[in-house]
């Protein structure tokens, strides 16, 4: 999956290249995180604002990230929804499983 | 005689081919005729099933079998879409997938439970040597 | 196995479908695996290539008889996009149909012409109790 | 077909508002051009910057169009075509029958 990560301190912030997520790029995507938890690093950013479709195998990843980052006592958070992609949380309740914000700024102070 | 498209597509047994029947999904959700509701939401929606089924299709029926194929029929009139999609596996039974069986950080579990929020009629069912999913949605 | 993704679509006997059509041409471009020339000039082309042929058989062959139905066949592989339209008309003689008959403020008739520039293949002919208009590209 | 049109002193600027000129819509926009020639108006710029695909029954409009103009002693000119839209003219040969331009200013100098 095409991702841009940039490290703030001990936050990385990684913003989704692709329009779609889906079973497709979802997998790898999830090995791209778990690297990054390899390496030491518990506490990211997902920025979806690239996202115009996720469907549940791109909110299993998600929810993959979010389980690894909790158990090493870090957190993952999200921002950048677009309307429809914020209803998928809706739909299947986990927006009130993830911390979601406006933006990476706003994601970033609530660390 | 009722306005319909109807849309036939086989395609191999790859995930690469799900943003293509997605987008073909929304094209089609696009240029119905009547339609009262929000397009761009009916659109992702149909998109997103479509998504779900072809996947369990691809990775639990077909076993990700490059030899295999899928086959997608969908149909369209100013009342009804109706979507089937066919695979080649064992087969499973719909009816045992209940909302109840998952919690909420389960990774995976959540296609069916989607599929039966959006749509108004699911079944599932042998058909000659395949298994076929059948989803309506009901537009008026 | 080729790797093949079959579409076949059948749409009422109007013109309002085209866009929808075209944009399914489109999209069948992007999916493509292997192709090293231009996408979006190739997508541009099938989409045009099958805009003019669905015309004609909306048009000249099927007569704006909303009663009739068109079907369209396309099949890519990553070698060649082979596309059927039929209609239910009279027929006509594709081979009489030259580029010498026309004059460059004409309204009309450069269909056929266009087809022909942009496809390696293009033959029309009796199917059954249709007619069927072939036209194949060659991708490699 | 959804159009913007302004007039210019004499000059009518049509601006062509739809993504797609084929033989759904090039019809009713040959009617618009018709009752334009009925007012007297007989020198139009056709902008087409909008416009992403035009088949051939959409050449044929602006051939009508500018058949039309002509005759009446006036001219129909063309500008703003996307490149994909500029190598139909090229396909056709309707490059060499069209005055085009690149953008509506250098149309509306050229009267
Ligand atoms: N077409 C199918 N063939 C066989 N089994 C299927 C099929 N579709 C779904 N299943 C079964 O139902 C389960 C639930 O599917 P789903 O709700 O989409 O979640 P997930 O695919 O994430 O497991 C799958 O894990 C699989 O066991
Ligand atoms: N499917 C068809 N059935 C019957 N006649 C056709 C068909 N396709 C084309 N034709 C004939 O060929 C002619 C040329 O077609 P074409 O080059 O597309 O130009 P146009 O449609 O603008 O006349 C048409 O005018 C029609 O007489």
């Amino acid at each position: 999956m095409q991702l841009k990560t940039e490290e703030i301190e001990d936050i990385v912030l990684i913003e989704i290249q692709e329009e779609r997520m889906d079973a497709h790029n979802s997998g790898t995507f999830k090995e791209q995180m778990l690297a990054l938890f390899d390496e030491g690093k518990c506490k990211l950013i997902i920025d979806l604002s690239a996202v115009r479709f996720v469907d549940s195998s791109g909110l299993g990843a998600l929810v993959s990230g979010f389980k690894n980052a909790s158990a090493r006592e870090g957190s993952l958070k999200l921002c950048g929804l677009q309307p429809q992609v914020r209803s998928m949380f809706e739909l299947t309740r986990l927006h009130r499983v993830f911390e979601i914000f406006v933006s990476v700024d706003e994601a970033q102070e609530s660390f | 005689m009722p306005e319909t498209v109807e849309v036939d597509i086989t395609i191999p047994n790859q995930t690469r081919y799900l943003g293509l029947i997605g987008r073909i999904g929304e094209d089609l959700v696009h240029s119905l005729g009547r339609y009262t509701g929000d397009r761009e939401v009916l659109a992702y929606h149909l998109n997103l099933v479509l998504t779900e089924a072809i996947t369990n299709a691809i990775c639990h029926a077909n076993e990700n079998d490059p030899n295999k194929r899928i086959q997608i029929k969908i149909s369209a009139t100013e009342e009804t879409l109706s979507i089937k999609v066919f695979d080649e596996g064992e087969g499973f039974d719909l009816a045992k997938r209940q909302l109840g069986d998952m919690c909420e950080t389960d990774e995976c579990g959540r296609g069916i439970h989607i599929i039966r929020r959006l749509m108004d009629q699911v079944n599932y069912r042998r058909s000659d040597k395949r298994n076929v999913l059948e989803m309506v949605k009901k537009l008026y």
